[in-house]
């Protein structure tokens, strides 16, 4: 049951994955994006890591997607359907992309997939009343606290990285406000 | 219907970061146009680099009809040049056809024309405030100042028996008496209306937003304005004195007391300001006029076909609700007109719109329209 | 009491699968009836709220508003739901036809997912999240992409600017939206509404008392978000005709509208729940013994009150005016108002 | 400065400018100005702070096809000394040219607009010179005395 | 004159009658037929659309004292993708008759047209002598009610909106069989 | 220090006066409005209200008060009165025909003010005109037929009036 | 968990089918559709584009404005902040003073971000 939910959403995330890249109009690129965004989204539930799928949903189906039709407004004439899916950079491109696939398999390989889920089938036939007033009957980790203190805490060691990040964000906004604003020369 | 403006229109360049100067179409059908006024606009993403108003969609031929009308029967048309205030433009023909022709209406007449006129100008205000919130997106305002400027129509309709094309006021006087329970029930509305002007001005006048939308928008300088032609209320919004009532007077301007309402800063802000100084001056004005209204004719005797004397030229001017309103008469000896030219106040108000919204963001056009006072008829005729 | 309902609901559910033989698969069942029911409650609620929009607009106007279909007009939404659902459907030649298609279902669909976490009563909830605020904030932001799908499809300049400016204003507005919830969760710890109710309830005053800043920068910025004026200049009909949805006729316009309203009840309900202390009773007025339910629904009501006073009172803010206000004012503040409860909460909790 | 003092003044100041100055019957100064005398006179008229005209008031024109001209009328105004002047420009019926004033007074440019469209005359210089009320592809000028259009004017009988 | 609301004129409800009712309607028409034409009949939303004077007396008619809202139909759509009636309220030139056309040719079906005024049935003051008024709307448009007046006033517009309201009761929703 | 204090004094005033916009809106939530709610209650028009001309017809004499003088299609504007006459063996003219075009009658009055025999007046309460039919309002002196009723009869005492005023004011 | 889930997915199935009915419905029901009446019209005129009665000149796809972008990048950034800001909000009595000091650095260091966006008027609309 649960296998079959992850296969659809492997599917869906591959399938509007291609869509992504094949589709000639860029508009409907960016909503198969969506949908890929959506669907891994969808993995994260599946694994029981609700925080990260809404955050997934709100930072990459809210503001990522909006940010890129943005960005296909911008930088060009969105119905001139001169673009072309393959250009002549396809081959290099294709083994950049076998490296960084690579890559990620050593990666994903070598970790292993907590799942933060109750046993599911207890609940499918669960009654209403029940499944309203959740007893976990597994241990149940709030993993935004988990987050939080792993962040924060000074003895976990990343606060510091904590701080980097906001640097980071705080570069990322300078350099947009730099690259947008209008010379004014 | 090839539209040739738009194959006119040179498509806008391109710069290296930015949009597309596109062209967007407002009206001829557009619910912020107050009718038929079509708007071409050139954007630069949401700044407006040109406002192109394309005329005409309303141009009715009225000055092609006077000609061929006797003069009393140009007067119903003349109801239709200005039908928010079409009092005023009645008295404009009809002062221009007695100066023409040497008449003088009778006292009473004149007290009753300007009982009437300042009606009318309070009722053109009231819907005038109205569109300019509904403009500006408050709906509310609009509905107040209808529901206000139906009893001024239910004054009128007692009087002369329509709601909106009177032909009331009549060269050498007026077409009826009023019914002697017309003052009590004018004075009763002067007295309801008063406060309400307090509720309009709660609503709007230092709304933030509303103060945002309109404060600094649309500047128009003393000299560009009077350059321009622009006249009336949205004039005396940049500090001009222009009143004709004042600087010219007709009827018994010069007999009743009245201060000219001016504002300096020429901004939105200030022509709303000044129409709503205005609302209280008109009452100040009909309540005077209601105190000296004396009994008395109505009308002067008028020969039974009304000609005008042989290459005699009249150019009438009065102060109608929008600003200047002027009859410019040709007449050849013969009953008819042989040019009737109206000059409207709207029309010259609304050239000014490109200068005052070149730079502004889509928005402000219709704050700066709104503010103007612009009625697609007089601009079109 | 709104928990013995549902109780006795579910009860008759379960007799009723066992006696169809459907029991294996009564938790689908259970979850689709959820679903019907929602959508049920759902349609009848935003007939009732266009009604009572057109009623009082018209009533703060001096009119009477519709009067003639049904007693006090109450089917007049009914009237235009069937008539929008028979009028031709026009599909402009130039549009792009997939985006065009799924807009109108994504901006239902996303503000629809919302009602799942709405707490109506005590322990009366269709699932309760655990990330439940978290969670409306990030299905909600669906409706950027519809809108965006509208304005970009219909190929229509109007629709276009009000498509890309109603973009442009949510994606603004969402992030004083978020950071207005955040004092509460400071405060409460937790982020499931229903443990944000219990914790008003144990404190024994509503968050709106000493969040009152939250509150009102959470109404400002939920209005915003709703499309609604003073902040409705996607759809500025004096500017833009219509905005997004210019080119929609027929069922598709309806679906927006629909969408737009359940938006308003869903941040209603959110800020009812946060602010307001939810199903609990008015200060006072305990002793009425009303279900939980009348409440809640009682404050939705004076919140979605309030987004409509605000538009039928206030003009329109223009579009740069729009961007300054959140991001000059309402994150400011949002961001002050972190800080202030931060400092409060923790030199109370030194001190207790 | 009232209308007899002006007529004067006029008379005085620019004579070798203008055809001729009169007072009308409606106690109206009329100043009718040589062609190639119009945009100097209209200048003055402005600056002159005796005169003052700072408003144009109104521009228009009158159809005369028996004397075979078209005469454009200025009506100006002084928001300051608050007096009246109409200045009368005679162009050629076949071949109506007048310049523009529109670089005096900006106001005069949807005016000259009108008069163009509806006149046919045609003021050189004119920055923006299209039709302002017709249709673009309009090819008749309708207010003029001779204008006919069977198909589409009902005259009464 | 003409139509009272409360009996057409004789010769009128029988030609009403051939051209709209027909005989073999479906039974789904008999059934929910009703329904439609009450939702139709109660949810007129007109264009915002109005030229001259006799759209202010449209206005008037939306404002507090006759509040056209009590019909149904104060929601003033912008755009006509979603408006059903047009109220030509106020002069129609040959220049806006085209952009009149258009809109008309933009609504979605089933749509109405009251032409309110003078000017939009005939040409009202300017039938004679005027070299751009349209000589009555219905050259650009069909119209469904005329509504004399100069401008009429909001009764008789809210009279011509019964009329129309009348009018959408005669009119058949679904599709006739094809051997009827 | 000074921005900072204006930045948030201006957003206390904007609330304040937001404050205030929502009082008025709020008070008249609450007040009755004055809609006339059309078709069941019809606001009595004043008696001077053009809204239909008629044509009056004498019930005693059994006949028109018209005589074809023409001076109402004279002073029509828009020329839409169109009146053909006879004159009758008693040696006075009488009207045979009367067509009043409603389609393009602007309802200025200038007719009935032109009448000198009491035959045109306007009738306030008819203003319920819809037509289906642009055909229809096209009127003769059937469709225009008016039985004046008693109590709206011109006084004796007061015929000088009668050129100053529409007949239908006289109410 | 997950069987919670469960509910949003329904609802989502539900939302879309629903919609789907509705526009089904109206196909079947409206004029021009499979069961209504056929009105004779101008196709060409209706389905084209709207432009307030005017035939429309040019194309509305075109190159936007930048300030739209920049807008979504700052949300982006501020949307991130605000996902760091909801654990530390959770948890905030649990980290106390020490927690809350950091997080006054973090926001104050993307505030600095903000000021200079403000100061260098990236956020003025075009």
């Amino acid at each position: 049951m649960t296998l079959t939910l992850f296969y659809i959403l492997a599917g869906v995330i591959v399938a509007s994955a291609l869509l992504v890249v094949t589709v000639r109009n860029l508009f409907h690129c960016a909503l198969a994006l969506a949908m890929t965004m959506f669907g891994i989204s969808g993995i994260y539930l599946y694994l029981g890591w609700e925080f990260l799928a809404a955050v997934q949903v709100l930072i990459y189906v809210g503001a990522v997607t909006v940010l890129i039709i943005f960005g296909i407004m911008l930088t060009r004439r969105v119905m001139d359907d001169t673009a072309r899916v393959m250009n002549n950079q396809v081959l290099i491109s294709f083994v950049a992309a076998a490296a960084v696939m690579f890559v990620l398999f050593m990666v994903v390989g070598n970790s292993s997939f907590q799942s933060n889920n109750h046993p599911p089938e207890a609940a499918v036939s669960a009654p209403v009343n029940e499944t309203q007033n959740p007893e976990p009957s597994a241990p149940y980790v709030d993993e935004v606290a988990l987050l939080a203190g792993g962040l924060l805490k000074p003895q976990n060691g990343f606060a510091f990285a904590f701080e980097f990040v906001s640097v980071l964000l705080l570069s990322a906004l300078v350099g947009a406000v730099v690259v947008a604003r209008k010379d004014p020369s | 219907m090839t539209d040739l403006l738009l194959s006119q229109i040179k498509p806008g360049g391109e710069s290296p970061f930015g949009t597309d100067e596109y062209v967007v179409n407002m009206g001829p059908q557009h619910p912020a146009t107050h009718g038929v006024l079509r708007l071409v606009v050139k954007l630069d993403g949401e700044t407006v680099k040109e406002t192109m108003p394309v005329l005409g969609y309303l141009h009715r031929s009225i000055e092609k009809i006077c000609e061929n009308r006797t003069y009393p029967q140009c007067i119903t048309y003349t109801d239709r040049v200005d039908y928010v205030s079409a009092m005023s433009v009645n008295l404009a023909f009809a002062l221009a056809t007695e100066r023409l022709m040497g008449l003088e209406a009778p006292p009473r007449a004149q007290w009753l024309r300007m009982i009437f006129v300042e009606l009318q100008r309070l009722a053109s205000h009231l819907l005038w405030m109205g569109a300019f919130a509904g403009d500006i997106g408050a709906l509310t305002p609009f509905l107040y100042g209808l529901r206000e400027r139906e009893r001024i129509l239910d004054l009128f309709e007692m009087t002369c028996g329509q709601r909106l094309t009177y032909n009331y006021i009549r060269i050498g006087g007026v077409m009826i008496d009023i019914l002697p329970e017309f003052i009590p029930k004018c004075k009763a509305f002067l007295d309801y209306f008063e406060p309400r002007i307090v509720e309009y001005e709660e609503l709007l006048t230092y709304n933030p937003i509303f103060l945002e939308r309109t404060k600094g928008v649309g500047v128009i300088s003393a000299e560009v304005g009077i350059n321009s032609g622009v006249c009336g209320p949205s004039l005396r919004g940049s500090g001009v004195s222009c009143d004709v009532r004042k600087q010219q007077p007709y009827l018994f301007y010069d007999q009743v007391k009245f201060t000219e309402c001016l504002q300096n800063d020429g901004d939105c802000w200030a022509r709303y300001r000044v129409r709503m100084d205005e609302l209280r001056e008109s009452i100040s004005i009909v309540r005077q006029c209601l105190e000296r209204l004396e009994p008395g004719p109505i009308e002067t005797k008028l020969p039974p076909i009304l000609k005008a004397p042989p290459a005699s030229e009249i150019y009438s001017r009065i102060e109608s609700s929008r600003g200047e309103m002027g009859i410019y008469l040709v007449g050849d000896g013969t009953a008819k007109p042989y040019k009737a030219k109206y000059r409207c106040a709207s029309f010259s108000n609304t050239f000014v719109l490109d200068q005052l919204t070149r730079g502004w963001k889509v928005a402000d056009i219709m704050a700066v329209l709104g503010s103007l006072d612009m009625i697609v008829p007089e601009v079109d005729r | 009491m709104g928990d013995q309902i549902v109780q006795w609901v579910a009860g008759l559910l379960r007799q009723a699968y066992a006696m169809l033989g459907l029991s294996p698969i009564a938790g689908i069942l259970d979850r689709i009836v959820c679903a019907v029911a929602m959508f049920g409650f759902v349609s009848v609620f935003v007939m009732f709220l266009v009604w009572m929009e057109r009623k009082v607009s018209a009533h703060m106007q001096s009119r009477i508003g519709p009067n003639r279909v049904g007693p006090f007009g109450l089917l007049q939404t009914l009237a235009d739901a069937v008539k929008l659902t028979t009028k031709e459907d026009v599909h402009p030649v130039k549009r792009d036809k997939i985006p065009y298609f799924i807009a109108p279902i994504l901006a239902f669909v996303a503000t629809f997912m919302g009602m799942v976490v709405v707490p109506f009563d005590n322990k009366v909830v269709v699932a309760d999240l655990n990330i439940g605020v978290l969670y409306i904030i990030a299905i909600t932001s669906f409706t950027v992409i519809a809108i965006l799908s509208a304005g970009w499809s219909s190929n229509n300049k109007y629709s276009l600017l009000g498509g890309f400016r109603s973009a442009a204003q949510i994606v603004s507005y969402e992030v004083p939206l978020v950071l207005s919830i955040v004092p509460i969760i400071m405060i409460t710890g937790k982020l499931n509404f229903s443990s944000i109710v219990q914790y008003q309830q144990q404190a024994g005053y509503w968050f709106v008392v000493p969040q009152f800043v939250a509150f009102f920068t959470f109404i400002a910025s939920a209005t915003a978000e709703a499309n609604r004026a003073p902040f409705d200049i996607p759809e500025a009909e004096s500017e833009l005709t219509g905005g997004f949805h210019t080119e929609y006729s027929g069922v598709k316009f309806a679906m927006f509208f629909l969408g737009e309203y359940v938006a308003v009840v869903v941040s209603s309900a959110v800020a009812a729940t946060i602010f307001l202390g939810g199903w609990l009773p008015l200060p006072f007025f305990g002793f009425l013994h009303l279900p939980g339910f009348i409440w809640f629904m009682a404050k939705v009501l004076f919140i979605i009150y309030l987004i409509m006073a605000f538009r039928w009172t206030f003009p329109r803010l223009r579009v740069d005016q729009l961007m300054d206000f959140g991001w000059k004012v309402l994150i400011p503040i949002t961001i002050l108002n972190i800080l202030i409860t931060g400092f409060v909460v923790l030199l109370l909790g030194k001190g207790a | 400065m009232t209308n007899e003092e002006l007529k004067s003044k006029i008379e005085s100041d620019f004579k070798d400018k203008i055809l001729s100055v009169v007072l009308s019957g409606q106690k109206e100064v009329l100043v009718t100005v040589k062609p190639e005398a119009y945009i100097a006179l209209c200048r003055d008229l402005k600056t002159k702070p005796d005169y003052d005209f700072q408003h144009l008031s109104c521009l228009t024109a009158v159809d005369y096809p028996k004397e075979n001209k078209i005469t454009v009328v200025c009506h100006l105004w002084s928001y300051k000394k608050c007096h009246q002047l109409t200045v009368k420009l005679d162009v050629d019926r076949a071949n109506p040219k007048a310049p523009t004033v529109e670089p005096i007074w900006k106001a005069a440019n949807w005016f000259e607009r009108e008069v163009f469209d509806l006149y046919g005359v045609v003021f050189e210089g004119h920055p923006d010179l299209r039709r302002i009320m017709m249709p673009e592809d309009y090819a008749k000028f309708p207010l003029r005395k001779d204008f006919t259009d069977d198909g589409f004017i009902i005259k009464p009988n | 004159m003409g139509v009272g609301l409360k009996g057409l004129s004789k010769p009128e409800i029988e030609l009403m009658e051939s051209e709209s009712k027909v005989p073999g309607l479906w039974t789904l028409e008999k059934a929910v037929g009703f329904i439609f034409r009450w939702a139709r009949k109660n949810s007129l939303w007109p264009l915002q659309f109005g030229t001259a004077c006799c759209a202010i007396e449209m206005m008037a008619t939306a404002a507090g004292r006759y509040d056209i809202a009590r019909f149904g139909a104060e929601v003033f759509r912008p755009s006509p993708r979603q408006a059903d009636l047009i109220i030509a309220a106020g002069t129609i030139t040959e220049k806006m008759g085209y952009a009149l056309k258009r809109l008309y040719e933009q609504m979605p079906k089933p749509s109405w047209v009251i032409a309110m005024g003078s000017c939009t049935i005939a040409g009202g003051p300017y039938y004679y002598d005027s070299y751009t008024v349209v000589k009555g709307i219905d050259s650009f448009v069909p119209v469904d009610v005329y509504v004399p007046g100069c401008p009429p006033r909001p009764e008789s517009l809210l009279h011509g909106l019964m009329a129309i309201q009348k009018k959408i009761e005669d009119e058949p929703i679904f599709r006739r069989r094809r051997n009827a | 220090m000074g921005a900072i204090f204006t930045y948030f004094k201006n957003i206390l005033t904007g609330f304040w006066n937001l404050l205030l916009g929502l009082s008025v809106t709020t008070k008249y939530l609450f007040k009755k409005t004055n809609t006339q709610q059309y078709p069941e209650e019809k606001m009595p028009l004043p008696a001077r209200s053009r809204s239909m001309i008629k044509l009056i017809y004498d019930g005693e004499k059994d006949q028109f008060n018209c005589v074809a003088c023409m001076m109402c299609a004279k002073a029509c504007p828009n020329s839409c009165i169109k009146l053909e006459g006879v004159r009758g063996p008693d040696g006075k003219r009488r009207m045979t025909t009367f067509k009043l075009d409603f389609s393009t009658c602007i309802f200025c009055g200038y007719c009935v003010e032109a009448c000198g025999f009491d035959a045109l007046t306007f009738v306030s309460e008819e203003y319920e005109n819809s037509v289906y039919k642009r055909g229809s309002l096209l009127q003769d002196e059937q469709a225009m037929k008016w039985n004046r009723p008693a109590h709206l009869a011109p006084k004796p005492e007061e015929p000088a009036k009668v050129e100053a005023a529409p007949a239908g004011a006289k109410a | 968990m997950l069987e919670q889930y469960g509910y949003v997915l329904v609802f989502l199935l539900a939302g879309i089918f629903f919609i789907l009915g509705a526009f089904i419905t109206g196909w079947v029901l409206s004029p021009n559709g499979l069961l209504g009446v056929k009105y004779k019209y101008k196709k060409e005129i209706m389905v084209d584009t709207y432009e307030c009665g005017v035939e429309t000149y040019g194309t509305s796809w075109i190159r936007f404005n930048v300030s739209f972008y920049l807008y979504a990048l700052l949300f982006v950034i501020f949307d991130i902040e605000t996902v760091f800001l909801y654990p530390w909000a959770v948890s905030f009595k649990q980290l106390g003073m020490n927690g809350f000091l950091e997080m006054i650095v973090f926001i104050a260091i993307l505030l600095v971000g903000l000021a200079y966006a403000w100061k260098k008027e990236a956020l003025k609309w075009e």
